[in-house]
């Protein structure tokens, strides 16, 4: 019998966890909504953005937080390349050629990080030297904490430079109808670059302070994919709110299925969830439409 | 007994109500005319008829048999099919093969079906161009090509959701002297246009639809002549459509 | 109809029913004329070739893009393991006709179509990039209980198989399974399923407002697929004798599975079989020559030939050929 | 000095050649209509000018400098706003973001251009803050010309403005574009309903197959009986 006070433990390391799937969710939900294309890579971006954290962290001794921001910036140019060298070829060519192009873009980093680094699971950690928040029997541990607040406070700067940027209005716009947004002086080429590059970069963090948390291997691109994605159905393509909801309950659910069926079936949950919700409510649980259609 | 029996139809959209409790009835071998401002619930009307979206009230008879609600295919097993107001041909076929998706679904027998595909592109003129893909048509072509595809369901009624939309003056009376054909046929037609010249001259009667709702029933000239109708849609252009070369007065 | 599609315009379907059979005659004289080295390869070749045949349909023609068709091979795999050596399971004994190779073979198929037939109505409620992840989510879902399930999967330990028909005899099997799988997509194609099939990948709407039932054939090519697919899985248990989880249910057979057919060119019935060649020599190739990189050049071969080669080799050849043959009338006429 | 000069203007998609040696010019202004029958080729020069496509050879020149092949946005900065066919829109938007992002490339003086859109068309004031997906055909198509207009161009392209609305918004909408025109916008404006686009127009171009087939005055096009002939193939 599993007691309250460890149910509620796992239900608040949940919670924290779910903050940083809704990072990694928006940098999914941008681009799906912007480009339409889902980018099937994200995981494998979301690894090396782990992974940038983690050589930094293990050759230079840098803390992972330093990492964040140098795997922001390595993310963002990968994005941005990866977008004008292959997406803008297929981008508008129907579904299925970016769907095949971005499969391989998601096997060739798969390959390269494990021929580079190893298969083995690495990680990175977080040293505050502050001690956990205690709220009755539950521990909020440090890392988690931070991690937590860090992932939450870049969905709002997202969010706020989406909604009061003229960048960010040209950016829905574009999202909106392309074409339209050309007549009216939109340089759509360079905003779908910056979408691409916002996009891997929100990744990028989103893996950085995984390795903060958990062991990141070059395997784990598809399961974060098929986690961040859940959260965009969840939550709704284009609901901010959403995607940390949605992040809050893929990242419960998980913690607490692990619980009582083991870690072996925490992924089963969330490939689970992710399936329920696409067939009960595909427009999300806060979402205005763009749903299974 | 009239062939399609709309009854009650309503349709909303989340808060907005795109047809109010619409009916009415169209009779064998009738060609009957729908006109109405942009976004009067034309097209969403003929998508409730063919079954793209299902009635939220309201009910639609096709020769007796209750079709509401029924899906697009099974609605188009009973007789009724619709062309589409922008085209959409499929791509990576031939234009024969376009046709014989028709001919091949469409009916409840499929016997015949390459027969029944060359005579419905020969009925449009396309028989010719019948092993090309549809990219290489014009858009007066495509259009043909879409009434041929619609016919070789071998229909009862066909709904024509502006089929003279967006082409030029030749080729709109090219299409209106193919609805004349397929009225010779005996079959009955339901159509929407804007390209007044070409509705009046083919309906026996038109139905006019403003936000929603019906707000006129009657013969074309009655039509052309009613205040209400003059002021929510033809305005003063209605005379000016028969062309200069005629309404010099 | 379509003999055109098949073999580079070659207006004669004799000709190629000619070269098919000399293709088969080959590949049945293979064991009794080379080592057990190249009986293997030829094996895998004619694994590859029913898993292509089997994604082509479905993404090819029905224009549904499945990412998880190891799910159906794995499932077969593991159909035919039980059913021929069931002990290893746990289970008990399987009477004789059941537990007999070929009849295994072919429910390893059949286990795979009904598991589609039973998911296929929940995936088909998704379209487009939904479908494509949601066949992930299953296959994930699929091998992660797979591999849990130690005693029915034999975990990482790995399953062997004891199907006592020998090497030779288990080889022409799969030989004559898989041609006869390939002949029966080419029939589906190009007959009326096919024709709806095509309709529905073209533009669902559309073939829907013709009389074209979607899920239903969406379906048909799901379950053929699938079953192909199975009857691929259990050919390769059945001739490599041992497997597990991941060696059945990785991704990675997705992933070769779509080098070919995209490589060879979807949606033509060659495609697949020029992808199997092409790939096979690649695969060999580069294995040696790369080392552990070759992931990461079947990746660029995806991405390359998407962009620039959207009909693949196949369809290049095709239409080189018909280039040159139009320049021949040309400068004759 | 010509506003818009087009000369020797070819254009290709693909292999397939569509415009043959076009010329062309529009004086500021003017109000000047392309006419001409279902694929002779108008939009695709009307995409040439805005530079959304390429022509294979001939010139663009725009205020006395070559814009040929030059990026859309690039157009618009420099005062030609497009309003395509089709009332492309941003659906989601209120009517006033729509407004609003017409002036993009322009946020100078963002309010007096609003006041003046809401002036042209009123219905856009009274719908300000409604969904834009949400507007009737014809306000639609008011909200794009409206939109085009946001960026004060001194050129307005507008191609079939007409095309697919009621009768009684045909008449709305070339009033409107008459006020533009009065207003001091040259407007170019492409179109098939020949007796409409005269009755606004100062001069006008016949396109056929690709080439123009005839011009001059609007008067001069009217009384021809070759016009309408240009249409019928024959």
């Amino acid at each position: 019998m599993v007691s309250i006070d460890l149910l509620a433990q796992t239900v608040s390391n949940g919670i924290l966890l779910g903050g940083i799937y809704a990072l990694a969710a928006l940098g999914l939900s941008l681009i799906f909504g912007i480009m339409d294309v889902v980018n099937l890579a994200h995981g494998h971006l979301l690894m090396l953005g782990g992974y940038v954290a983690i050589v930094l962290f293990t050759m230079a001794g840098l803390s992972p937080l330093v990492g964040m921001l140098a795997a922001m910036l390595v993310l963002f140019v990968i994005g941005i390349v990866l977008q004008r060298a292959l997406l803008e070829r297929v981008v508008d060519e129907g579904i299925e050629q970016p769907i095949l192009v971005l499969f391989g873009v998601a096997l060739v980093f798969q390959n390269l990080g494990q021929h580079f680094l190893g298969s083995d699971a690495q990680s990175t950690e977080l040293t505050l030297g502050l001690g956990g928040l205690n709220l009755g029997s539950v521990l909020l541990s440090p890392s988690r904490t931070v991690t937590f607040v860090i992932a939450v406070l870049l969905v709002v700067l997202t969010w706020l430079f989406l909604e009061y940027t003229s960048t960010g209005h040209a950016i829905r716009a574009t999202s909106q109808n392309r074409a339209a947004a050309r007549y009216v002086g939109i340089d759509t080429d360079r905003i779908y670059m910056l979408t691409m590059g916002i996009g891997a970069a929100l990744a990028g963090a989103a893996g950085s302070l995984l390795s903060m948390l958990f062991p990141i291997d070059p395997y784990v691109g598809w399961s974060y994919l098929l986690k961040s994605f859940a959260v965009v159905v969840l939550g709704g393509v284009g609901s901010i709110i959403g995607t940390l909801v949605g992040g809050v309950i893929l990242g419960t659910a998980e913690n607490v299925t692990a619980l009582f069926l083991g870690g072996s079936y925490r992924d089963v949950m969330t490939f689970t969830i992710f399936l329920l919700v696409l067939l009960l409510k595909p427009e999300g649980l806060f979402g205005t439409g763009g749903g299974g259609e | 007994m009239s062939l399609l029996n709309c009854n009650g139809v309503t349709k909303r959209f989340g808060g907005v109500v795109a047809l109010d409790d619409v009916s009415f009835e169209v009779e064998r071998g009738e060609t009957v005319g729908l006109i109405g401002p942009n976004g009067a619930g034309k097209s969403t009307l003929f998508k409730v008829i063919t079954g793209s979206h299902a009635p939220t009230e309201g009910s639609v008879h096709y020769d007796g048999t209750d079709i509401t609600g029924w899906s697009p295919h099974d609605i188009c097993h009973e007789g009724l099919v619709k062309t589409h107001q922008i085209v959409r041909p499929f791509e990576n076929l031939s234009i024969h093969q376009n046709v014989e998706v028709g001919a091949e679904f469409g009916g409840r027998r499929p016997e015949n079906v390459e027969e029944r595909a060359y005579e419905a592109l020969e009925f449009v003129g396309l028989d010719e161009r019948a092993h090309e893909t549809p990219t290489e048509l014009s858009v007066g072509a495509l259009k043909r090509l879409e009434i041929a595809r619609v016919l070789a369901t071998d229909p009862g009624i066909l709904l024509f959701d502006e089929v003279a939309g967006g082409l030029d003056p030749e080729e709109t009376e090219e299409i209106v002297s193919l609805i004349g054909d397929i009225k010779d046929r005996g079959k009955t037609v339901f159509l929407i246009d804007h390209v007044m010249r070409a509705l009046m001259n083919v309906s026996e009667r038109v139905f006019v639809l403003n936000n929603g709702e019906f707000i006129a029933k009657g013969t074309p000239a009655e039509i052309q002549n009613d205040e209400q109708v003059i002021e929510a849609y033809l305005g003063t252009s209605a005379e000016r459509d028969e062309g200069p070369t005629r309404g010099e007065a | 109809m379509n003999t055109d599609r098949f073999m580079l315009g070659v207006p004669s379907s004799k000709r190629t029913v000619a070269a098919s059979l000399v293709v088969l005659a080959a590949m049945l004289v293979v064991p009794f004329v080379t080592t057990s080295y190249y009986t293997g390869l030829a094996m895998t070749a004619l694994v590859f070739l029913m898993l292509g045949v089997s994604w082509n349909l479905l993404a090819g023609y029905a224009g549904q893009i499945s990412l998880g068709h190891a799910a159906f091979f794995g499932l077969g795999a593991y159909v035919a393991a039980w059913l021929t050596t069931p002990s290893a399971a746990g289970l008990p004994a399987i009477p004789f006709p059941l537990s007999h190779p070929v009849v295994a073979l072919v429910l390893g198929g059949v286990g795979a179509a009904l598991v589609a037939l039973v998911t296929g109505p929940v995936m088909f409620r998704l379209r487009g990039h939904y479908f494509a992840i949601g066949t992930l989510a299953l296959a994930a879902i699929i091998r992660l209980i797979l591999t849990d399930q130690r005693s029915i999967s034999g975990g990482s330990t790995g399953y062997y198989l004891n199907a006592g028909m020998g090497e030779i005899p288990t080889y022409l099997l799969t030989v004559v399974v898989a041609a006869l799988a390939t002949i029966g997509v080419y029939l589906v194609v190009n007959s009326r399923l096919g024709l709806g099939m095509r309709a529905i990948h073209d533009d669902e709407t559309a073939a829907s407002g013709l009389g074209v039932d979607p899920l239903r054939y969406k379906m048909y090519a799901f379950l053929i697929s699938a079953f192909v697919a199975g009857l691929a899985g259990a050919a390769y248990a059945l001739n490599s004798l041992y497997i597990n989880p991941t060696s059945t249910l990785a991704v990675t057979w997705t992933v070769d599975t779509l080098v070919i057919v995209i490589l060879g060119g979807m949606g033509t019935v060659a495609g697949p079989l020029f992808g199997t060649v092409i790939f096979m020599i690649i695969d060999n190739g580069l294995a040696s020559v790369l080392g552990g990189l070759a992931t990461t050049v079947e990746g660029i071969i995806i991405i390359l030939v998407v962009i620039f080669l959207p009909n693949g080799i196949y369809g290049y050849l095709k239409s080189y050929v018909a280039q040159r043959r139009e320049g021949d009338t040309a400068t004759s006429s | 000095m010509a506003l818009l000069d087009v000369q020797g203007l070819d254009v290709a998609y693909g292999d397939i050649h569509v415009i043959w040696d076009v010329d062309f010019s529009v004086d500021t202004g003017e109000t000047v209509a392309l006419l001409g029958a279902n694929g002779a080729g108008k939009t695709t020069i009307l995409k040439t000018i805005c530079g959304v496509l390429s022509p294979l050879d001939g010139d663009v020149v725009y205020e006395g400098e070559s814009i040929t092949g030059i990026a859309p946005e690039e157009a618009v900065r420099r005062g030609i706003a497009h309003v395509p066919e089709g009332r492309e829109i941003f659906a989601d938007s209120t009517v006033k973001r729509n407004l609003q992002l017409g002036a993009y490339t322009n946020r100078g003086a963002m309010s007096e251009n609003l006041q003046r859109v809401y002036e042209i068309f009123p219905r856009l004031e009274e719908r300000a803050g409604q969904r834009a997906g949400t507007l009737s055909g014809g306000e639609q198509q008011m909200l794009a010309i409206g939109r085009g207009l946001m960026s004060e161009p001194d050129l307005l392209l507008l191609d079939e403005a007409s095309l697919g609305l009621a009768p009684v918004l045909v008449d709305d909408v070339f009033e409107a574009i008459q006020r533009i025109n009065d207003q001091g916008t040259t407007v170019f404006l492409v179109e098939q309903d020949i007796h409409n686009a005269l009755r606004v127009a100062d001069r006008g171009y016949v396109l056929k197959s690709g080439r123009i087939e005839l011009s001059g005055s609007a008067e001069e096009l009217a009384g021809d009986e070759r016009v309408e002939a240009s249409y019928l193939g024959e």
